[in-house]
């Protein structure tokens, strides 16, 4: 029985004495953070999936505090554990209008190129190679898939043109596609928008106009045929505000270039340029 | 709480071992025989169902700063009395899986599951959520013993069928003895997996747009 | 925008919902712009009081901490002690088991080498290393040889073995009882009867693959032959040195 | 304070029985964090600071049970005392290193639960290790994790970035494979008989 009264004894002091140590380095090694991070970490599932795009769960509960992660980041997260989140954020999801990613750019194969690239099929790879990268435009997207590489639920494919292009449905704005586009092609736009400026080209009209086939030569057509005034030139580019934009859809229809086009015409998405 | 969704995720959709790619520590390298496989897989799956409902009854009391070190402590008390009850009654099966009863306690299956669920419920969901991921925990081991001692060793069964010896398929002068080492572990674990999402895509394609 | 303001320490410029496709078109993703701003309270703004407090390790002792630092202390103590009450409890109903079931093990692989009534420990002797213990094997009081208990270095590690020697030196059988040899591979030579029977009839100094007293080892396990080769000589001069 | 021991010791803690390629221990930890070098170079440091001093502290603690005679204790008290460590290692990180911190995000926890810890501590019991050798197993154990790690590291960025294995593989079956892979060239190593 002796061996008993030993064992508690040791393993108890050990217990008690690496609680006392450890309390008091949380004490000492205390660092002041948001206590709303506790509480969204545990209404997560705390799997640790990794399909919100942060490394784990308390990443994913620092950034959704922090505000640079949308309330509705955990994919896995049921409905009701998403508006508990939202109510600790002091956000009402319904308000919190859903985001997809949007590729940009329409030019791909039809945009001209400097030369002819064979080597790593990698975005970043093919960017680095006479620094603006194969495309004459130094904005264009140039469809070697990384995005689509790092998308895990699918979202994005690279379309017949060689451009890459989103599945608003499928896409989670997880943001990990725009985090690894070199070229900073996608950007989040409302779901439920549905005109779009196919293109980040940044060079003046007639440059733009020789380097790629469907290049915003700021024209300036849609800015002036826009009742709703949504849309401006900007950096030789045209811009949409989607908080005015009515979807009334006169822009697409006056733009000579079909750099603007409504991707819901006919019910689904289309392919970005249609011929 | 419904016991289905959980063993349906227990066994497939949130396999620890196919899904999570948690415990592989001894997934990779018990599963040479039949035998190991199954008593591993039995072994773990009492003690994480055991640890579960222990945690959970204790989730209030536990401050969050020591949290981990409680865990580990209550799962390696039940390794310890699994190890002793096995070796007291069951020798054999303590002999063959030698070594890796202890590290059951750094199994981060049963670490894993005491963080993400059994510390968020109450007891009955975090024992049937334990058994449910136990389960999931012992179909892949055995599929994985199965295959490795079937290649590694053309036997079937090897420990526990016809005494012992399992029923010889091939005669084992042919059988690739890399499936039996580390590298066979690795290999078939990696097929696995890749036949499971697979098989998912399929469903998810057929399933989706 | 009632969002907007509702999200405190919101540091994004011109982030709300609706903003303006200008705010996205100049391609700059916003997680990327986001995560350079440092979004967390600036650390060099750290005032005096909290650093003056963490320095006292007895006033957290004692001071408003007191009850958190007890409750973690007195918390993990408890359960620690729990655990240990169980398992030595658990250790105390096994440890009788355990003990028989291994003494059961050493007598059956002895048997297995020697036949005899029983095997006294024989004390006192020095033994050379890797002997753990010599026993002598009486058949009613009469001494008919002598069993040695070895451990020596296989391939995959530590394995113990059981010899059993007759009065004039010769080997007269050889069993392990645990090793962690690879498997088809180390077991080969040593969970088969048939090679370790090789070794019956023998006399010191045993030889690997050659010499008088030959032992022919399994090829591709050579480690493991010498391990029990090593075993098995170790065996022979501890119970020479008795002999003699 | 033989060194040939020690560096027999080091040598096959490094390479002949690598904790991650032969002896199998440590895996999950291993598959998680490879995917980023700089992740992996912080995990392989952290669990070699980790392993060294945990072999430390674990032989006195098992000088002391060993005299009492609670040998069955060893893996609690072992477990116990990892444990621990890693959460003050967590606690003074987050203190003292945010940045390694936030590199390391859930990976630190999941050193408790990695398996190399407690099986160098157990193993270190196991081989009989004086105080010298156990701490040199320790930290030469967490030196094959961390040499096991980085090599991994850089064959899977490369592996994500540009291979194109089928749609099923993507992910972690690849990387198995290739762990596969590295465990039989590893493999060579263990015919290797030091001194």
């Amino acid at each position: 029985m002796l061996v008993i009264l030993y064992a508690v004894l040791i393993l108890g002091a050990l217990g008690g004495l690496f609680g006392l140590v450890l309390a008091v380095a949380s004490k000492i090694f205390e660092v002041k953070k948001d206590p709303r991070i506790g509480e969204v970490l545990s209404t997560l599932p705390g799997a640790n999936c990794g399909g919100c795009g942060f490394a784990g769960c308390a990443a994913c509960a620092e950034a959704i505090v922090a505000g640079r992660a949308p309330v509705n980041a955990c994919p896995v997260c049921s409905g009701a554990q998403t508006t508990h989140i939202a109510a600790i954020m002091g956000v009402d999801v319904t308000a919190a209008e859903r985001r997809v990613a949007f590729v940009r750019c329409a030019g791909g194969t039809r945009a001209n190129r400097k030369f002819h690239y064979i080597g790593l099929p990698d975005c970043a790879a093919a960017l680095k190679v006479g620094g603006t990268g194969p495309l004459s435009c130094a904005y264009g997207c140039l469809g070697f898939g990384s995005c689509m590489k790092v998308c895990t639920f699918g979202a994005i494919h690279i379309n017949q043109y060689g451009v890459a292009q989103v599945n608003p449905d499928k896409c989670t704005d997880c943001r990990r596609c725009m985090a690894v586009c070199p070229q900073k092609v996608i950007v989040e736009v409302p779901y439920n928008a549905d005109i779009m400026v196919n293109c980040s080209s940044k060079d003046r009209g007639a440059v733009a106009r020789s380097n790629c086939a469907f290049s915003c030569i700021t024209c300036r057509l849609c800015e002036k045929n826009c009742a709703s005034g949504a849309v401006t030139i900007a950096d030789n580019i045209a811009v949409i505000d989607y908080t005015k934009c009515t979807s009334c859809g006169t822009c697409a229809a006056k733009c000579p270039r079909k750099v603007i086009r409504d991707i819901h015409a006919d019910g689904k998405v289309m392919p970005v340029v249609a011929g | 709480m419904n016991v289905g969704k959980q063993i349906k995720e227990g066994l497939w959709s949130q396999n620890p071992v196919l899904v999570q790619l948690l415990g592989m520590c001894s997934t990779l390298a018990i599963t040479t025989s039949f035998s190991n496989g199954l008593g591993m897989g039995v072994s773990v799956t009492i003690i994480l169902t055991l640890s579960n409902v222990i945690i959970s009854l204790l989730r209030k009391i536990i401050p969050d700063k020591i949290r981990i070190a409680a865990y580990i402590v209550v799962i390696a008390t039940f390794v310890t009395m699994v190890d002793l009850l096995l070796q007291a009654y069951l020798p054999d099966i303590a002999e063959s899986l030698g070594v890796f009863i202890p590290l059951i306690v750094v199994n981060c299956v049963i670490l894993a599951r005491a963080e993400a669920f059994a510390s968020k419920n109450r007891v009955l969901p975090a024992a049937i959520d334990g058994l449910c991921q136990g389960l999931g925990y012992t179909l892949v081991l055995l599929v994985m013993s199965v295959i490795r001692e079937f290649l590694g060793n053309g036997t079937f069964g090897a420990g526990l069928l016809n005494g012992g010896e399992g029923y010889k398929v091939f005669s084992s002068d042919y059988s690739a003895l890399m499936m039996v080492m580390p590298v066979g572990g690795f290999l078939t674990l990696g097929v696995l997996i890749a036949l499971m999402q697979w098989v998912q895509g399929r469903s998810a394609g057929k399933g989706g747009k | 925008m009632s969002r907007r303001d509702k999200r405190p320490e919101d540091k994004k410029p011109a982030a709300a919902t609706g903003a303006a496709e200008t705010a996205l078109v100049q391609g700059t993703a916003p997680a990327a712009a986001d995560t350079a701003a440092p979004q967390t309270p600036s650390a060099p703004r750290r005032d005096r009081r909290e650093k003056k407090d963490g320095g006292g390790l007895a006033a957290l002792l004692t001071g408003p901490e007191r009850p958190y630092v007890l409750r973690l202390t007195v918390t993990l103590f408890g359960i620690s002690a729990a655990a240990a009450l169980l398992l030595g409890i658990v250790y105390c109903i096994t440890k009788p088991v355990i003990d028989w079931r291994t003494e059961e093990k050493t007598k059956a692989a002895m048997a297995m080498v020697l036949e005899a009534e029983e095997y006294p420990k024989v004390e006192g002797l020095t033994l050379p290393d890797g002997v753990t213990a010599l026993h002598e094997a009486t058949d009613g009081g009469v001494t008919v040889g002598y069993v040695c208990e070895v451990s020596s270095n296989g391939f995959g590690g530590a394995m113990s073995l059981v010899v059993g020697v007759d009065l004039d030196g010769r080997v007269t059988g050889v069993s392990v009882i645990k090793h962690s040899e690879t498997k088809n591979i180390g077991t080969k030579v040593v969970m088969s009867s048939k090679v370790l029977s090789r070794f019956i009839g023998l006399e010191s100094p045993v030889t690997l693959n050659g010499g008088i007293n030959r032992f022919d080892g399994v090829t591709g396990a050579t480690f493991s032959s010498k391990g029990v080769t090593a075993a098995v000589n170790a065996a022979l001069t501890a119970v020479d040195a008795v002999l003699s | 304070m033989d060194w040939t021991k020690l560096l027999s010791i080091a040598l096959g803690a490094i390479l002949i029985n690598n904790f991650i390629f032969a002896q199998f221990l440590g895996i999950c930890p291993f598959m998680g964090v490879s995917k980023k070098m700089d992740t992996a170079l912080g995990m392989g440091f952290a669990v070699t600071f980790v392993m060294g001093l945990a072999s430390a502290i674990c032989y006195f603690i098992n000088l002391l049970l060993v005299r009492l005679g609670l040998e069955f204790m060893q893996t609690v008290a072992f477990i116990l005392v990892i444990a621990a460590l890693v959460q003050f290692v967590e606690m003074f990180l987050q203190k003292m290193m945010p940045a390694l911190y936030e590199a390391l995000g859930v990976y630190l926890p999941l050193i408790t639960t990695n398996c190399a810890v407690l099986g160098a501590a157990l193993l270190n019991v196991q081989n009989k290790y004086s105080f010298i050798e156990s701490v040199v197993y320790g930290v030469t154990g967490g030196l094959g994790f961390l040499l096991a790690i980085v090599l991994f590291a850089s064959i899977r960025e490369r592996l994500y970035m540009v291979a194109e294995p089928p749609k099923c593989f993507r992910g972690f079956p690849i990387a198995l494979i290739t762990a596969g892979l590295m465990a039989l060239a590893f493999g060579g190593f263990s015919g290797l008989q030091v001194f």
